[in-house]
């Protein structure tokens, strides 16, 4: 049986579902040796921002229980030097590839989205704004479905690339906000950054990490992130992309029947530069093995009908 | 190139309680592994601990594809690996990073050792006395006590002149390892000879070698150890402050390292 | 050296800061034969509504990574049948019971809390205002702050307990809630309850949890909690009690660093029943080898002073 | 009296390919468990998988301490468990929840076991066969293959009549367990006997088991699974649906069960 693995993400088309998460995978090369970088659904960059940025002092990283911290603070090149030194490796493989966009204001997000899309090896753009490790912007927009709408509506009005929105889970409710990106002209939101939490060295007797507060990543968030999936799923009817702790096929499964339609592997493959690869073996082989020839068919299966 | 295997424990040795020398089955990371590289290793199937640990290469015997690592007890990482059994086997990426530059030939050397830190430069001290033409090799072992004084036969055999220092005196001199380091520039000093240092070992320890070295206007070569998430460059989670005017505030040690020039490192601004 | 482990906690006297959460340890009698409950700072009772309640249909828990989901949906005998049967057994071991209140209304938080108020062997109330698994109340009151407001007041008008609010961690700031809370009488803050999530069986492709979602609690959350509880110390003067996922002492301390008065021990009790014990131990062996004469002092140490 | 002890693993033996039956020391478990009881086991010192595994006690020998489990792997902690070594610990609790109520001497009794269910059912046809006045003992052991009519000779051993059945025919009578109960109910019927009914195995069989004992008005006890968090009766996560009167509408299989009287649950409401 041949299975159908492709997916439309807002008129974005992908060979198969599988991403990796922006700021796991670096810029495409550090992996490379380990993954056929070919065989992803999309690459997803690193947060890129107009000009470069330093990032946050470390340390920057910590492990918790089945997951880990990072306020890694947007170290990134800046767009030019993103321009010019990443983005043609990056669209060597010849998948499409993402970037997450980021900014202090909501000018600079207007600003790295406009120049971005003037590139034809750019397939979409993935607004951050739900960064936590950063003092401006970043989360700060994804907060409230107001700021969201500005924002969107901002970038949208300057890019016809394919607009991916990246949500916050640290939020009471995201179904206004995910609503309010979609109103502003979102095709596609992403579900979910990193949750807000911290670590305390109680040998020093101070926060491990030198931001204090970090975003808490892996497979302790997955049950967090599959619920907001759910949660999104039942209020747009924009495509999401699933990610927070996909380790396995399974979880990427459980994404799946709440409602993505493509989902992204991160701290994993810190642990195993092979899940990506696994992981679409996996949806392969349970579609086979449950006569479901379009993968598509499973998003969003578990809703009640 | 890197690869990731699934290596399995050849043999395992109790070294001291707390350290445990474990010879490892991985061909294509023992081909390509450079002194002061390291692999990532994973230490259990399960979440948690979730990530990877990285271990120096402390020997690879290119004939039979064995590794060697040394393991020091710190915490449940570490356990486990030094608990594993022959036949079991871990997943294993590498090798990973960048190595010790050699010197030019005729430069005399001096390896700085901390603790579990000897473990590359066991591997450093047989590159360079099986070099073309060898290495003048002044091998410093610091630790607490002597039973942190590992493998350090091994160390020594390798080395032209060696000491073994203790904070209790235990074994060896008494003291700093860069109490003796100090003794040992300032030597060398005196007779005009300007060694190439390298050294592996806590981060108060290579602060205070960076620091004497630039005073003597010594090359020094620092290894460094940081917790890592990817080891491979991708999550820029192992930083430290470079002091370098061009290039990234924040270097990788992963990557950019784990050895780098010590000057080439901003020790002001270094996290604990 | 002799270490003060007392603490005041709004005018309740423990005298030791390891209490046992809410929900994880019954009423007393089911880890009487592995835990002496007189060595507990507190007794903390499952919550507590005006009518019996059923509680969710199963399942109703399921394993994640370092951690586990739970919709048990606030299963109680009712507050007739607690008074009756359930409060006196608690009372037996001679360490303070509070009892956690819920309920639909703020009238049934209201009847509840007055009702409990007349009971000598009733120490103080824990409003459980975040619970997420039941349709009414529960979580609803916890995730506004004039919600709260309303509520704590209401309860506090009719009792002179020392009034324990417990806070959602499902919230886009927790602080201005907690300001609420405290504003309208709370004398101590608990942090926090659980994390909203779900798990999605994908073999029979529909939530494991009959109740669709649950609350994740276990190791896994501990980061979010630990950074909640730094920003309740940074908005309050209040004590807290601080939980979610604590396993040992050692992340009793994150959260005591970090700003917690006392601590509380749930999911791991089902992990090790040893755990309060083991911690209270660790606490004391902490305050030892640095020094430490009353624990108090640690409290918010990790804070820049 | 409830106890949490470390136990040691005095012997483990690979009874089929995926079941394993361990032996541990356990005296003061052992001690005081009834058939029917279980184990609540912490498979890891890690975070994950987090909770224990409940496993109902197979047998115990008072005079050893000695404790056996029969472990059918399913999963990551049943592996854990299976996999372990002589001399390795496990954290046990136990012995929980309520057991088989004996019959009234002379009541000829029928023992329904599926898969590894046939554990707790083992220990019972122990307890009936020796007991002052032995009961008549009627074994019906029911798998998908014969591989999972794992330890079927000890438990037909304590049988006054056995059958095996499998789904495949490859060993025994081909079909399910409970065609083999009603047949046996009905005979017995016939012959205006009615026996007590003790069942063991996955929750469609035990609600054929249930509907078939209901039918012929014989009392049923069943034993139940479901996942648990704490397995004392304190999260009230175990729980099932009651089709008693009085007392809450969900009991909990750790605390008020494992083991139930048929009727007293309600089948209808049975989760999946
Ligand atoms: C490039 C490199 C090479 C290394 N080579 C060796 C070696 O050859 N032999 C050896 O025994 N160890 C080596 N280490 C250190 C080793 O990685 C850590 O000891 C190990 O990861 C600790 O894991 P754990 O789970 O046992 O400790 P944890 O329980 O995670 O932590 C125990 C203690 O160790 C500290 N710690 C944990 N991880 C690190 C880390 N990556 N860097 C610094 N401190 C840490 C923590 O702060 C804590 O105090 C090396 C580290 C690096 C970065
Ligand atoms: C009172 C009682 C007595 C038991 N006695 C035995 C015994 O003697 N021998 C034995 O081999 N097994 C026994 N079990 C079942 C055993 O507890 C589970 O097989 C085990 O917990 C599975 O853990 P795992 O990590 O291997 O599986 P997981 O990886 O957690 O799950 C694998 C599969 O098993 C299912 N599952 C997991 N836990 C349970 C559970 N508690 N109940 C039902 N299904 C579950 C999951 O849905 C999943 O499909 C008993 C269970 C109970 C409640
Ligand atoms: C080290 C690290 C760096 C990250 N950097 C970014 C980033 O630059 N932009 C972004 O939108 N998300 C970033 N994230 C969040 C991830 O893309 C992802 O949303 C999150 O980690 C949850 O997925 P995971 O649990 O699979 O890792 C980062 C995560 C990690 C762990
Ligand atoms: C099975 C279960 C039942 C719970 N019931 C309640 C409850 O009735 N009232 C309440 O305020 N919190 C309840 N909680 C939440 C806990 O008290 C605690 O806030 C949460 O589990 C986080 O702590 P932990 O990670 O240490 O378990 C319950 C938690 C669990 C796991
Ligand atoms: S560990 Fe990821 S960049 Fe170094
Ligand atoms: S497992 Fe906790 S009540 Fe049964």
């Amino acid at each position: 049986m041949s299975v159908d693995l492709s997916v439309n993400l807002g008129g974005l088309l992908l060979a198969n579902p599988v991403m990796v998460a922006s700021g796991t995978f670096g810029y495409g090369t550090e992996y490379a040796d380990l993954v056929d970088l070919s065989s992803l659904g999309a690459l997803v960059t690193k947060a890129v921002t107009l000009e470069s940025r330093e990032g946050n002092p470390p340390p920057r990283i910590c492990e918790t229980p089945a997951g880990m911290l990072n306020a890694i603070g947007l170290q990134n090149p800046g767009l030019e030097a993103f321009v010019a030194d990443k983005l043609p490796t990056l669209a060597a493989p010849g998948v499409p590839v993402i970037v997450n966009v980021a900014g202090a204001s909501l000018e600079e997000y207007v600003a790295v989205a406009e120049r971005l899309s003037a590139h034809a090896s750019v397939a979409a753009l993935e607004l951050n704004i739900s960064c936590p490790n950063v003092a401006e912007g970043g989360m700060h927009y994804g907060v409230c479905p107001q700021s969201t709408r500005d924002l969107v509506a901002a970038v949208r009005s300057v890019s016809r690339l394919p607009l991916i929105v990246k949500l916050s889970p640290n939020v009471t409710a995201i179904q206004p906000i995910a609503q309010a990106a979609v109103e502003a002209g979102a095709d596609v939101l992403s579900v979910t950054n990193t949750l807000l939490g911290m670590a305390i060295d109680v040998e020093r007797q101070c926060p491990v990490l030198a931001n204090v507060t970090g975003g808490l990543s892996g497979p302790a968030i997955r049950p967090v992130a599959v619920r907001l999936v759910w949660e999104v799923f039942r209020a747009v009817r924009v495509p999401i992309i699933g990610l927070g702790g996909i380790m396995t096929a399974r979880d990427a499964l459980e994404f799946i029947l709440a409602g993505a339609t493509a989902v992204a592997v991160g701290t994993a493959s810190f642990v195993n530069p092979r899940t990506v690869g696994e992981v679409l073996c996996g949806l392969r082989a349970y579609c086979e093995e449950s006569g479901v020839t379009r993968l598509a068919d499973l998003v969003g299966a578990a809703h009640p009908s | 190139m890197i690869t990731s295997i699934s290596a399995r424990v050849e043999r395992r040795e109790q070294v001291t309680p707390v350290h445990v020398l474990l010879r490892v089955h991985a061909p294509e990371i023992a081909a390509d592994a450079q002194p002061g590289q390291f692999v990532h290793l994973r230490a259990s199937e399960a979440y948690d601990p979730l990530l990877r640990r990285p271990f120096s290469v402390m020997r690879t015997e290119a004939a039979t594809g064995a590794l060697d690592l040394l393991i020091q007890v710190v915490g449940r990482g570490s356990r486990l690996v030094a608990d594993a059994v022959t036949g079991a086997t871990f997943d294993l990426l590498g090798p990973l990073g960048v190595g010790f530059p050699l010197p030019p030939p005729g430069t005399p050397v001096s390896l700085v050792a901390g603790g579990v830190g000897v473990a590359p430069l066991i591997f450093l001290a047989e590159a360079l006395s099986s070099a073309a033409s060898p290495y003048e090799i002044t091998g410093l072992f610091g630790a607490r006590t002597a039973e942190f004084l590992c493998c350090w036969t091994e160390f020594a055999g390798r080395c032209t002149r060696f000491t073994a220092v203790t904070e209790d005196g235990s074994t060896g001199q008494q003291g700093l390892v860069t109490d003796f380091l100090a003794q040992h520039l300032a030597a060398q000093a005196s007779r005009r000879v300007l060694p190439t240092v390298y050294a592996c070992g806590p981060l108060p320890m290579l602060a205070a070698v960076a620091h004497l070295c630039s005073e003597h206007e010594v090359t020094a070569f620092v290894s460094l150890e940081r917790w890592m998430g990817c080891g491979v460059g991708a999550c820029l989670g192992c930083v430290v402050p470079s002091a370098r005017a061009e290039g990234p505030r924040y270097v990788r040690v992963c990557k950019d390292g784990p050895v780098f020039l010590a000057g080439d490192l901003d020790w002001q601004a270094m996290p604990e």
